[in-house]
């Protein structure tokens, strides 16, 4: 099975074996700085940071980091620019701060992405789901959650190879082959995910299952050096940029 | 842990509509042994595991463990399940979580287990398996041959005392079969009987102390020189002689091997062959 | 298009959380009463989960030479109702923040507005009126569906025009030239999504009739005998 | 139709963020011979297999068609597969319409023949493969062994020259390992090459006339006894010697077989040993 190059990350990241709630307050920190600092120098230091980090000492191989960082750039480019455009009766031209406006909302979006994308490489969301369940949502919501993220690497290897298996049939030769191949491929993966739940029910049965799917994670405990150069580190960011601004 | 004898007696197992898969099926399973339950594809070998393990109501027959019939309660199916476990072919329909240990801990987890204990159980089932150092991969990037030994590990770490495996070897290649029998092996000093469904004769021969042959919507069970060196029977059931029964025959027809049981696999054979020629045993 | 981590002012991504919350933690109540009910339905909602994420998977040609990827809003409603979609949706956008990098954490709440709120209610109206008024199941499905993708974009559009009113046009001028880029353009990938919708539950009535009719998307067919399942 | 030689020549194929799975692999289908592709699971045989059907690209390396290069454009890929057609493992990959017929329909139609010639097609694929009898079932009520053989009319309604299956017998019991034996013959006369990958090592013995063996990110080709009664080779690949081999070796130092090739199967070695003891050959 092939599985998703941030997913792959996250599990051989040098920081797989450190406490979730410590990344997630890591990156939340990042992010939050991110929204609220300007771009310059806020922005560009939560950037850096959490590129450094995830490229530093959580090992993140530098192409997969580097490709998952360019993936949200359409949305911010395209999303940036129309923001500054202006539209008055005369027609489209530059609203009046449109360079800085777009500077402080393209690196505001970079930034965050990017501390998003720390957490995502260092954490599977198999250790991210108990965290939830701390934070207080439900159980079987959580559950529910946790198959989603087993059956989406079935139902996407399942996807893969129907198409292949499609495309050497000249499936996807023309527009109309093209619908017509989606349309049967959309409703395979569905029918199969139906048989998985069904099958899998029955696997769960002889292993006792009565009310819900109650797994125990592994035991990464907290580390308080971890937690206090969070605090550290995202409070210098806060004061530079104060300081800067 | 400890063995059991699991057995089921006048077995009629059906699905709607058509007429019953199983058609008074009987067989024991030996408490300590090791059976091979042989069929064709089709021939129902799942159902009657699938019967055994409690997951399938039969529509008339009984299962019973130590001679006590299975009761189809609630109560009467957690405490089955305590003690058989069935471990299905695709492992796909048994790995829920996409973490390898913590799919593993679902199982003693529902035993009511405190953490330490499961914890426990988790490392030893992955280390029978030979798969502990697999507990912190997630189940999307192993290997098909990994994932069938992962969901193996989460049936055995519920310790029970016979372990029903339908095609444990189906798609593994000739190492990974090796590995998976050595396995099963381990288990069974763990005192786990292991009852395996295949269509391999030749498996079957090797590893099995009994076989019981799923033909014609009924079971005929039998130790394994008797059963697949039965041509009428494996005709009707739609398998093959193993090679080693059949050439094992015409060796000894030449004066090469001694009377007695013929070997079992090519090892067996070249050990019982003289070494030279003109030395007739 | 899904809005990207940092791209709203901190006030309105609060503000579109705590918009899209009463409508999650209705869907969490719903999946939560459905599982006590029916332990083995965690398996069929994480199923229909994956699912939703997986058809964005899927790349859509568009008459017009670009493509895109569907939103599944639409025929996740029709199939899983609206309520629960509110929930399986924000779950798949949360995952796809973490596992495609599209999206983002605090914009989850926004981006759950438009995809998981917006776009299944709005498209499975679309579903029930055009049934309502005599469309057979293929023509309700082009319209949820269709529909469903329109008005997750445009959602999108109201969002952004929102937070970043014209200078010169103000509100009405941000609508303008957001719904511009990112709805109007849509238009012709609706369309085609409506498409891919109708070829998905015509796959569906002749493969998958008994799951449709368990869904409640097709009346049992006759009184037949009904057998243990 | 008509056979046609596909060839690999150093190609490196692998897929992102790793070490290339096969590292200047070289191997050569000779037109209208059987080739089996042989390798332990995860070696790398199925990623041959795609890469050689146009579905991957090499990094490096050229796959041709009668000494013509592959050009990955869509028009060159698009001619390729109207030549060359692979078949996956898992049969319900490759089904996905309603009923068999309309699923091994999708192809010819897709080719953009009437529907006169599409019909006709998908008559004589089914008929190919012995499964005529099924053309108005629904897919997924066939047994397991039926959907392989439809998977293959799928491919094989193409009318392709060269013909790829990945473990076209994994899964299947003896008897449809059998009939799908036999429908290989029948394509075959019918001017497909046809390429089978497996790592049952006493099948390739049995049916191949060629063997490539996929070993250390690369590709060893050659007979099937030298590959076969290579150890070092098998060692390497993680395979093991097939018993004909081994066991008809020691019967022909003990001079019960003639000497040049060993026997390929059950059937050859009796024919091959004498009838009675004391008839020295």
């Amino acid at each position: 099975m092939s599985g998703l190059a941030i997913d792959d990350a996250a599990w051989s990241s040098a920081w797989r074996w450190r406490s979730p709630t410590d990344k997630l307050l890591l990156c939340l920190g990042l992010v939050v700085c991110a929204s609220v600092l300007p771009a310059w120098p806020g922005d560009v230091l939560v950037g850096a940071t959490a590129t450094a980090l995830a490229l530093g000492p959580a090992r993140v191989p530098p192409r997969i980091f580097g490709r998952a960082v360019r993936l949200p750039m359409t949305f911010i480019a395209l999303g940036t620019v129309t923001a500054v455009l202006s539209i008055d009766d005369g027609g489209i031209g530059w609203a009046p701060d449109a360079a800085e406006r777009a500077g402080s909302l393209a690196g505001s979006a970079l930034a965050g992405s990017t501390a998003v994308l720390l957490l995502a490489t260092t954490t599977p969301i198999s250790d991210l789901l108990p965290a939830l369940r701390r934070l207080g949502v439900p159980a079987a919501v959580v559950e529910v959650a946790s198959v989603v993220y087993r059956l989406v690497f079935v139902l996407l290897d399942s996807l893969r190879t129907i198409r292949e298996a499609q495309t050497a049939r000249m499936g996807y030769s023309s527009l109309r082959r093209t619908y017509r191949s989606s349309g049967a491929l959309a409703a395979a993966v569905l029918t199969r995910s139906w048989d998985r739940a069904r099958r899998l029910q029955e696997g769960l049965a002889g292993r006792g299952m009565e009310t819900g799917l109650r797994v125990l994670p592994e035991v990464l405990p907290s580390s308080w050096v971890f937690l206090g150069a969070t605090a550290l580190g995202v409070g210098a960011i806060v004061s530079v940029s104060v300081a800067l601004s | 842990m400890s063995h059991r004898t699991l057995a089921g007696a006048g077995l009629v197992i059906g699905y709607e509509r058509t007429r019953p898969v199983l058609d008074g099926a009987t067989l024991t399973v030996p408490a300590g042994r090791r059976l091979a339950v042989l069929g064709a594809n089709g021939s129902g070998k799942t159902t009657l595991l699938r019967c055994l393990s409690g997951a399938l109501r039969p529509l008339a027959g009984t299962v019973t463990l130590d001679g006590v019939p299975l009761a189809h309660s609630r109560r009467g199916l957690r405490e089955h399940r305590q003690v058989v476990q069935l471990v299905l072919q695709d492992p796909d329909d048994q790995l829920f979580s996409a973490s390898v240990a913590q799919d593993v801990s679902f199982g003693p987890l529902n035993l009511g287990l405190p953490e330490d204990a499961v914890r426990s159980r988790v490392v030893e089932a992955l280390d029978l398996l030979a798969v502990g150092h697999l507990a912190g991969r997630p189940s999307h990037q192993l290997s098909f041959g990994e994932r069938k030994r992962v969901a193996i590990a989460g049936a055995v770490a519920m310790r029970p005392c016979v372990l029903l495996l339908d095609e444990p070897t189906a798609g593994l290649d000739p190492s990974a079969v090796a590995d998976t029998l050595a396995a099963l092996t381990r288990l069974q000093e763990h005192d786990s009987t292991v009852v395996m469904s295949t269509h391999d004769v030749d498996l079957a021969l090797r590893w099995a102390d009994d076989v019981a042959v799923v033909v014609d919507r009924t079971v005929v069970q039998g130790p394994p020189e008797d059963m697949l060196g039965n041509d009428a029977l494996l005709a009707r059931a739609r398998l093959e002689r193993p090679w080693a029964l059949t050439v094992g025959a015409r060796l000894r027809a030449l004066g090469l091997l001694p009377e007695g049981t013929l070997p079992r696999d090519a090892a067996g054979l070249l050990a019982a062959l003289p070494d030279r020629p003109g030395v007739p045993t | 298009m899904h809005i990207a981590e940092g791209f709203l002012p901190p006030a309105h991504a609060i503000g579109w959380t705590v918009a899209a919350a009463p409508f999650v933690v209705h869907g969490a109540r719903a999946v939560v009463r459905e599982v006590r009910e029916n332990p083995e339905s965690t398996l069929l909602l994480g199923a229909a989960g994956a699912f939703t994420f997986v058809l964005s998977a899927i790349k859509l040609p568009s008459i017009t030479g670009s493509s895109s990827h569907p939103t599944g809003t639409g025929a996740g409603a029709i199939l899983f109702r609206p309520p629960v979609m509110a929930l399986l949706g924000t779950v798949v956008l949360l995952f796809q923040a973490l596992l495609l990098a599209h999206g983002g954490l605090t914009t989850l709440g926004a981006n759950a507005v438009a995809f998981a709120v917006v776009g299944p209610w709005v498209g499975y109206g679309a579903y029930r009126l055009t049934r309502a008024l005599g469309g057979g199941l293929l023509p309700g499905v082009f319209a949820g569906t269709a529909v469903a993708d329109l008005a997750t974009y445009v959602t999108t559009s109201l969002q952004l025009a929102l937070a970043f009113p014209d200078p010169t046009g103000g509100l009405a001028g941000a609508v303008v030239k957001f719904l511009g880029v990112f709805g109007v353009t849509q238009i012709p990938l609706a369309i085609g999504e409506g498409l891919l919708g109708v070829l998905l539950f015509r796959a569906l009535t002749v493969n998958a009739r008994p799951e449709l009719e368990r869904l409640g998307v097709l009346r049992p067919a006759a009184p037949a005998a009904e057998g243990p399942a």
